[in-house]
Parts: C-alpha cells; sequence; structure tokens
C-alpha cells in the first residue's frame, strides 16, 4: 500500500507479508494502523514514522525507503555525516577512526561530524532560553517523531517547539560549503548525506516539519549500511592494532541518548524524557499547563533515545555504554568558543529556515454538528463495546473502534463480540 | 385525501414545486429496496434519506411525494433533481412516528 | 421524557394491538417502552435514539439489533412480516432485547401504537411515545473530581481536552478550556471535598460546569478581583499564572458564573463561544 | 389463454433481499457483480484464476421475479442488477439521446442493468425488459406519466455514467449515505 499523496512516509508496506498479528496496531503510538479485511492499512495524515511498526512486526511487512550508494554516486563530491549512534555499533574497542575510514572505503569523499555542532548548540539554547521569557517550557526539535507528534496531536506546542535548528542540519549546511571551498565545485556537485537511525528522520530530511528544505541530499540507514561497512571495520581494526598511538578524535557530547540534550544546555530547570508513552503524558500535563516552572524539555521518541532507534542494529544499552567508554577513551570535552558561537547565533546561523505550523489531521467530520452527531454515535457505541482492546475486530483499541464505526470505517458487525461471523474473517 | 390539505396540518414544508395529488396511502421506509418492493402508486413516502437517488426510486413507482422526516436538511442536488422529475418533496421536523400519529388523528386512512 | 406516564407502554400491549409475533423475549413483555423511534437508518438511531425506546424496522440486518442495543433501545420491531435471522435472535436473547414481527407496514404499525391511546383510561400515553423529535446535536459528559486528590489533579482537563480534540473544536479554543478546566479543578483539589464536573457542547457553546462540595468562597467578588489586581502581565502572557486560578479563568473564558455558599460548595460555571 | 394473446397483469413475486457486491480486480480492472444471500459481504481480497477480486462496494437491493395472474406466465428476472434513472451525463450516450427525447412527455427513462462479466452471467432478453417495463407501467397507473426501460448495453461508457442506481449503500455503516 502506497501512502496516501501528501504526506511523506519513510516505510512502504508489503500487505503481503502481513499474517494479521496486529502487534504494530498496539504498538502505534498516534492508532494510526488498522487490520482491514485481514490486511494493514494506515491512517497516513497520522503517522508520525516514529517506527515503532517497525521494530513490532515479525514479518517484516514495514519496509524502510532510504537512499541508496547509488543516488550517492550521482554526485561528484560525497559527504557523509553519520548519526553519533553509529559509533556505538562496532562494540566498545573498536576505533571510530576505523568506522570512518570504512565509510570513505564505501565511496564517500569526506565524513563530517555533528559533535560540534551539538556541543556549540548547548550554549545557543542556553542563549535562546534567557533571551526569550515567554513560552515555557521550551520544546526540543531534535526528534522528528516528536516534532511530528506535536504537529499531529499536540497543535498547541507548536509555539513551545524552540525555532533553532539541529546539530546535523546545521552541519550538513557548513559541510557543503566547506566542500565547495575546497574542490571549488558548484554546491549542487557536492552530495551531503546522513546516515539515520531511525525513519523519523528520513522523512525530516525528505519533507521537513518547517515545510522547508533539508540541507541534505539523502539519507541513508544505519541499517543497510551496517552489513556493508561491518567487514571493513574489522579488517581495519586489526591492520590498526599494530599502529600505535591512538588517533585523536574529538568525540563530543553526541546526542544519542536520553539526557544528552539536557546535559549541553546544563543543569537547572531542564528536563528530559524519552519513549513516546512518556512524551505523551508530559505533553498532556504543558497543555495543561502544569510544567510552567520547566525552561527546557528534551523529548525523544525511542526509549533510551537516538540509540534505540528502528535502524539501530546494536542493542541500545550496549550502545550506551560502547559510547561511554568511546567518550573516555577519546575526551568529549574541548573547549568550545562560546563567543564566536553567539556571534553566529546573533547572525542567524543556527535558526530555523521556517517556523514548525500544526498538521491538521482528520477530525470526526468538518461541521461541527455533524461532528458532535458522530461523537454520540462513538459514545454510545465505545459504552457497550467489551472494553477488552482485543484487537480483533482490527482497531487497536475499543475507543478506536467506536470511533472508526462513527466515522463508517468500520462496521459494528466487526466486532466479535457481537458476531460471530466476524471471528472467521480474523483467524483466515 | 390531497396533499394539499396535509401539508398545514402536518406542518410541511414543500422544498419543489407541489402538484395537487391524491394520497393513496403512506409508505415509510429509508429503503430504496423497500420503496421497489412495497411501495405502491400514490403513497407518500415518509423517510430520512436525503441522497438524490431517492427521486430515483419515487418517480419510479409514481409516489404521490416524498416527505423527509425527522427535519432533515435536504441537499440542493437532491431538490434539483426531483424538481426536473416532478418529483414533489416537502420536509417536516416530526419523526416518522410522531407523523404517523398526526395523519391518524387527522382522519387519513390508506385506501 | 415525563409526561403523564413516566413507565410508557407496556410492550405486551403494543404485541397485542399489532397481533405481533413475539420472536424474542416472551416473559419480558411487561416491560414498558417510553418512546417508539420509526427508522432504518441505524446512524440515526443510535445519535438520537433515546434510551427506553422501542425500534420499529424494516431493516432485517443485525445491525438494527447491535444498534438498538447501543442506542439502550428495549425492543426491535420488525414490521411487513420480516422475521429476523438466527443470528440476530441470539444476540438479541444475550442483550435481553425484546424482538417482534409485525405483518403490518410502518404506518400501520404507528398509528395503531398511537391509537393506544384511545383505549387507556388514562390520558394520552401516546404523548410519552412521542418526546419531540429534536436532533439536537448536544453531547454531554459527568466527571468526578476528588478533592485532596493531588495525584490525579489534571485528569478531567485531560479528558476534556481529548474530547474536544476529537470533535475537532479549534486547537486554540480547546487550550483556553483545558487552562480553565484544570484551574477549576485544582481549586476543588486544593479547597473542596469531591466534585462533579460537567462538559456540554454543541454547535455554538462549550460549558463547563464544576459543582463542588466544600468550604465555599466568602467573597466571590473579592476572590475574582484580588486576581485581577495581582497578575502581572507577564503572567497573563504566559496564559496562567501560579495560584491566579480565578483571574485566569476569567482571562480564557467568554463567561464565568461564579456562585458559593460558604460551608456548602462553590459552584463555578465556564462558557466559551464556539465560532 | 394462450400466452401470446393475453394482456399480462404482472405482479412482483418471489421477493428476495440480498446485497450487490460490486468486486474489482486491481490488476486487469475488470468489474464482476453478484448478488449475494450472505449476511455480510466476503471481506477479504481472494483469487480465482488469473483475478484478485477486492470488494468495492457492497449495497443492499433486492431480486424479484414476475407473474402474470391472468395466464400464469412467470418471467424471470434473475439477470437483473437494478435499474437507474437516466439523468442525462453523456450526450453522445444513446440512452440520454433517449432521455432528452422522451422528457417533453415525461416518460422517463431507466436502464435496466445486468451482472458482470457479461458473459458469466445470463443477461436480460429484450422481452424480459419489454416485460419489466410494463410491470412498472401497469404498477404506476399514471396516465401523465411513464416509464421506459432499455437495456444496460445501450449504455455507451458505464464509468461515465452518473445516473441514480435503486438500491441502499451504506445502511449498515453509521456513517449516513449523503454525507
Amino acid at each position: 500500500m502506497e501512502p496516501e499523496p501528501g504526506y511523506y512516509h519513510a516505510f512502504s508496506i508489503n500487505e503481503d507479508l502481513c499474517k494479521g498479528h496486529s502487534r504494530c496496531l498496539r504498538k502505534c503510538p498516534t492508532e494510526a494502523l488498522r487490520l482491514r479485511r485481514g490486511r494493514i492499512a494506515m491512517i497516513s495524515e497520522r503517522c508520525i514514522d516514529c517506527g515503532e511498526c517497525l521494530l513490532a512486526c515479525p514479518e517484516g511487512v514495514f519496509a524502510p525507503i532510504c537512499d541508496s550508494m547509488e543516488d550517492v554516486k550521482k554526485f561528484r563530491h560525497k559527504v557523509v555525516v553519520p548519526s553519533p549512534v553509529l559509533y556505538a555499533q562496532f562494540g566498545a574497542s573498536v576505533q571510530p577512526s576505523s568506522i570512518r575510514q570504512a565509510l570513505l572505503n564505501t565511496g564517500f569523499d569526506e565524513v563530517a561530524e555533528t559533535f560540534y555542532n551539538s556541543r556549540a548548540l548547548g550554549v545557543v539554547f542556553r542563549q535562546y532560553i534567557q533571551e526569550n521569557r515567554g513560552v515555557r517550557p521550551l520544546i526540543s526539535t531534535y526528534c522528528p517523531a516528536v516534532v511530528r507528534l506535536i504537529q499531529v496531536k499536540y497543535p498547541n506546542l507548536v509555539e513551545n517547539l524552540m525555532p533553532i535548528n539541529i546539530p546535523r542540519e546545521i552541519t550538513a549546511m557548513e559541510a557543503r560549503q566547506g566542500a565547495v571551498h575546497r574542490t571549488g565545485l558548484p554546491p549542487e556537485a557536492v552530495g551531503v548525506f546522513y546516515i539515520a537511525a531511525c525513519p523519523s528522520i528520513v522523512v525530516s530530511v525528505k519533507q521537513p516539519a518547517e515545510s522547508g528544505t533539508s540541507r541534505f541530499d539523502g539519507v541513508l540507514s544505519l541499517r543497510n549500511l551496517y552489513n556493508a561497512l561491518l567487514p571493513d571495520v574489522l579488517a581495519l581494526e586489526k591492520a590498526a592494532d599494530a599502529r600505535a598511538p591512538k588517533e585523536s578524535f574529538f568525540f563530543g557530547m553526541g546526542w544519542s541518548w536520553m539526557g544528552q540534550i539536557g546535559q549541553a544546555v546544563g543543569a537547572g530547570k531542564c528536563l528530559s524524557v524519552a519513549g513516546l508513552d512518556h512524551v505523551v503524558k508530559i505533553f498532556d500535563d504543558i497543555e495543561s499547563s502544569k510544567l510552567r516552572h520547566i525552561d527546557f524539555l528534551e523529548a525523544l521518541a525511542c526509549m533510551q533515545g537516538c540509540v534505540g532507534g528502528a535502524f539501530a542494529v546494536e542493542n541500545p544499552y550496549v550502545a550506551r555504554a560502547n559510547i561511554i567508554h568511546l567518550q573516555q577513551q577519546y575526551g568529549q570535552d574541548r573547549e568550545v568558543d562560546t563567543e564566536a558561537i553567539l556571534q553566529r547565533y546573533r547572525a542567524g546561523h543556527y535558526a530555523m529556515d521556517l517556523p514548525i505550523k500544526p498538521r491538521p489531521t482528520r477530525m470526526l467530520d468538518i461541521d461541527l454538528p455533524t461532528s458532535i452527531k458522530r461523537m454520540k454515535q462513538k459514545e454510545r457505541v465505545f459504552a457497550k463495546l467489551p472494553q477488552k482492546d482485543c484487537g480483533l475486530c482490527g482497531a487497536p483499541t475499543c475507543e478506536a473502534f467506536a470511533r472508526d464505526c462513527a466515522l463508517g470505517e468500520a462496521d459494528l458487525t466487526d466486532c466479535v463480540f457481537f458476531s460471530e461471523e466476524a471471528v472467521h474473517v480474523r483467524t483466515r | 385525501m390531497k396533499l394539499q390539505d396535509m401539508i398545514s396540518p402536518l406542518e410541511l414544508k414543500a422544498l419543489t414545486h407541489v402538484e395537487d395529488k391524491e394520497v393513496e396511502g403512506i409508505f415509510i421506509s429509508d429503503m430504496l429496496s423497500d420503496v421497489m418492493s412495497s411501495a405502491k402508486a400514490g403513497d407518500l413516502w415518509l423517510t430520512v434519506q436525503t441522497h438524490k437517488n431517492i427521486v430515483s426510486a419515487a418517480n419510479l413507482v409514481d409516489m404521490a411525494a416524498i416527505v423527509v422526516t425527522h427535519g432533515k436538511s435536504v441537499p440542493k442536488e437532491t431538490v434539483d433533481l426531483a424538481d426536473r422529475f416532478h418529483v414533489a418533496i416537502l420536509s417536516c421536523d416530526g419523526s416518522n412516528f410522531e407523523l404517523s400519529a398526526k395523519l391518524h388523528a387527522i382522519g387519513f386512512r390508506p385506501r | 421524557m415525563q409526561g403523564p406516564h413516566p413507565d410508557g407502554l407496556a410492550l405486551c400491549r403494543i404485541q397485542s394491538a399489532l397481533a405481533a409475533d413475539v420472536v424474542v423475549g416472551a416473559g419480558k413483555m411487561d416491560i414498558p417502552v417510553t418512546a417508539v423511534y420509526a427508522s432504518d437508518l441505524m446512524s440515526d438511531v443510535l445519535a438520537y435514539g433515546k434510551p427506553g425506546s422501542a425500534l420499529l424496522t424494516g431493516l432485517n440486518s443485525k445491525q438494527a439489533a447491535i444498534s438498538a442495543y447501543m442506542a439502550e433501545f428495549r425492543a426491535v420491531i420488525f414490521i411487513r412480516g420480516k422475521r429476523p435471522a438466527e443470528a440476530i435472535c441470539k444476540f438479541a436473547e444475550e442483550k435481553g432485547l425484546v424482538v417482534l414481527s409485525a405483518r403490518d407496514d410502518m404506518f400501520e404499525a404507528c398509528a395503531k401504537i398511537a391509537d393506544l391511546d384511545g383505549t387507556a383510561a388514562d390520558p394520552s400515553p401516546s404523548e410519552d411515545l412521542r418526546p419531540p423529535m429534536v436532533e439536537e446535536e448536544t453531547i454531554r459528559y459527568a466527571f468526578l473530581i476528588d478533592g485532596h486528590d493531588f495525584a490525579s489533579a489534571g485528569m478531567v482537563s485531560t479528558q476534556v481536552k481529548a474530547i474536544l480534540k476529537t470533535v475537532g473544536v479549534e486547537p486554540a479554543l480547546v487550550r483556553r478550556v483545558a487552562i480553565c478546566t484544570y484551574e477549576g479543578e485544582m481549586n476543588v483539589v486544593m479547597h473542596a471535598d469531591k466534585a462533579r464536573t460537567e462538559l456540554v457542547l454543541d454547535d455554538h457553546e462549550i460549558r463547563v460546569v464544576i459543582d463542588d462540595e466544600g468550604k465555599g468562597i466568602p467573597d466571590v467578588t473579592l476572590a475574582m478581583q484580588e486576581g485581577w489586581t495581582t497578575a502581572t502581565d507577564e503572567q497573563r502572557a504566559l496564559g496562567f499564572g501560579s495560584g491566579m486560578g480565578l483571574p485566569n479563568i476569567r482571562k480564557n473564558a467568554d463567561v464565568v458564573d461564579l456562585t458559593s455558599v460558604v460551608g456548602k460548595g462553590t459552584r463555578l460555571e465556564m462558557r466559551f463561544r464556539v465560532i | 389463454m394462450n400466452a401470446t394473446t393475453c394482456r399480462h397483469q404482472w405482479d412482483m413475486i418471489d421477493t428476495t433481499y440480498g446485497f450487490l457486491v460490486t468486486e474489482k480486480c486491481f490488476h486487469c480492472g475488470m468489474i464482476s457483480t453478484e448478488f449475494s444471500l450472505d449476511p455480510t459481504p466476503p471481506l477479504e481480497e481472494y483469487r480465482e484464476g488469473d483475478h484478485t477480486w477486492n470488494l468495492v462496494e457492497s449495497a443492499q437491493t433486492i431480486r424479484y421475479n414476475l407473474n402474470c395472474r391472468s395466464c400464469g406466465l412467470r418471467v424471470d428476472l434473475k439477470g437483473l442488477l437494478g435499474l437507474m434513472l437516466c439523468t442525462g451525463c453523456d450526450p453522445v450516450c444513446e440512452v440520454d439521446v433517449l432521455r432528452r427525447r422522451f422528457e417533453p412527455e415525461r416518460r422517463w427513462v431507466y436502464v435496466a442493468f445486468g451482472f458482470l462479466p457479461e458473459e458469466k452471467h445470463v443477461q436480460l432478453t429484450d422481452e424480459k425488459i419489454a416485460a419489466l417495463e410494463e410491470y412498472i407501467n401497469q404498477r404506476r397507473r399514471s396516465r401523465t406519466s411513464s416509464i421506459k426501460i432499455v437495456p444496460g448495453r445501450m449504455v455507451s461508457k458505464i464509468q461515465n455514467c452518473y445516473g441514480e442506481v435503486i438500491k441502499d449503500t451504506d445502511m449498515l455503516s453509521l456513517t449516513p449515505p449523503n454525507s
């Protein structure tokens, strides 16, 4: 099934593989998935590309759509910006230099890192928080799935999103400028690609939330690239063993797990939250104006943060341990030139191109009286449903099923508690 | 009973041109299949349906008129189609049951 | 539906008037129905049907029985001799619905039921069966708030917000209602023992009424005014202000009505215009 | 009385309620229609030879036959899917040409559709369509207007046809048909 036109999604759905387990239905935080007639169906505008379904499906029904090395090769000068999560995928003892070399071996001309900009943005965030005392808490835009969640389910919180760009986008911009300067090539001949740890980043590049354009030319999936890199990384490690002193490598505060953005902003009134279940709770509190004493909120969709992304290979806890080890070995603190950063901040270097706007989702009806009528139907249906959330009707919860009925997208007889016929349909 | 004589006691509102026809019976249903199977020519059809295919059904069996009940608003396209095929549509705020009781009370008896 | 016959009309009287077959629920024929809903359109039955009604329908399908059950009807009467299938009977049996099958067409059946009027000794039971057919697009919700329960504070405003979002109320308005409800809820949690909250929504107004049992407010005017003098511009810009509950409500709601009896409780009514 | 000389008096008999199920094969675009007595239409796509059938629509409808009360002649209308009022959407369509011709005399044109694909189903003969037309006009008893019924094959392009078919769509769903 193709996603509806209008919203780009980072995965395709291969219905033929679907065995109707319905695990994805329950995992989806925005209730965007349904089993209709035994096949998976997606409500496109609700999907925030968090990748929970990808992780939940044992059959591989959801296949990520990313760019490939073929897309990379279309450019004359090829720059890759890896997610900091990449360095945590090959074990604690593997040197970052081997991974970087392996990337170059796959065909890239240059590797650009986000670490410095992650540090710099800590400074920028602090400054912005100090200068802007109106809306609280300000919410980080680092996680695209969280930004989509706000656009879809919390349109009021759009004004809380901090209008500062994120490390990878700034890195892409700087990397392109640098490459153009060094090679003398026109900007369009330079291809800048990101290695993403989750599908939501793919979408943020293909269809940015602020409806501007990304500084990246494309995105590669970490999972897809992993197998290509692994033999090379291992070979390089073997060869590198002999080579003495370890390369000095600026392995800074990459934002790869929960708490690191908060840490970059600095102690004080920061709150970090990860995992969409928890994010939703916090957002509800913010909307009821409960968390007005918090200055800054780091909210990440994946449990543990980006190390838990759907494209990550290594277990997120092991990945986190690996990164801690790498930071100890390669030094995480290098002084940044605060004054220079602030100067660039004032010049608009870190600003977001366009403001992020809410994304309207389908309500019960455009016409309020009709919508209220449907709501009444929904409530009456819901009151009589078994409320066991068994999922056999194809909706994730009884509540969602009642809403689907009121929208005419499901039939009352789809509930197995009301009709035995429905049981046969589900148990194919 | 004449259709014109029902309009005021039943508080009907004419949405189209209404020819004065003899109402011979009352047919209440929201299903076109029922109209096909059971409605008679000259029946006054009480329904909550407002889709324009009601015109198609009422015209086929030459019903006296359509009364859209329960205060439903009738889309313009339905009214336009009805006018084209000389099918009368009236509307009223009462329910099917209420209107039946009123018809009975004013002495209407089917032929 | 409070008329001269609040109990309505016993099903056995309808059954004998229509000479209907009892398909399901022979033992329940003394149960009264309080209204008759004659329609084949189940979406309407579900949205507008009044609990306690009998459904007269020609839609011989399981959806008819399910919709009647969901709208808390007591009986389904199939007309024109339609006989429900086994699955429908089984469902009705399980859910305690009475099912009748009458030979009359819809008009005859309606007329006969309405006519029961004449045979009744008491005045006009049929009036009872004809509640005004207002398809009012209003929806109501009720919630309870426990005083002193700080752990659950905010639950009601979260639910109110979810409902308004689902219905499709404009986000900025949802937020205003949520903030007011939250402030009202916090007042209950801080100062009252318990409260009943009602949300009423139609196409031109949202009304939230919080009715609490508690110590009450001695001087309502002062309580409202105090905030006006102490709330800073900055707090207003934020959309709230700690301890500024009432003025904050006043700022976000279009109409605020606060009445209080010391020692008994406070009633806070907040109204919001829907554009 | 001899059937050929009888002035038939038609009654509708064998009225059966069921579903008009429309399925489409998304590989070849072929459309198949069936009359089904199942309480619920087939929910899943299924394969049949080279086709993969997907449900497009399921509407409630009735099927019936005709019987002459004078001579006892029965007309089997199993091949009749439904009747559609021509509202005029395609000026080159033969049905529309007829409609324009007949409209001034209040003679309304309805199309009698048969089931698809044609080779799989018995199609309505002209005699059957004539009997159906006779039945409808007898039932109407109108002196001021009449009905003309034409076969479905007369429609030039079924995809462009916007007539009003007599069937009950969405009766079982909570969304009323007009929304």
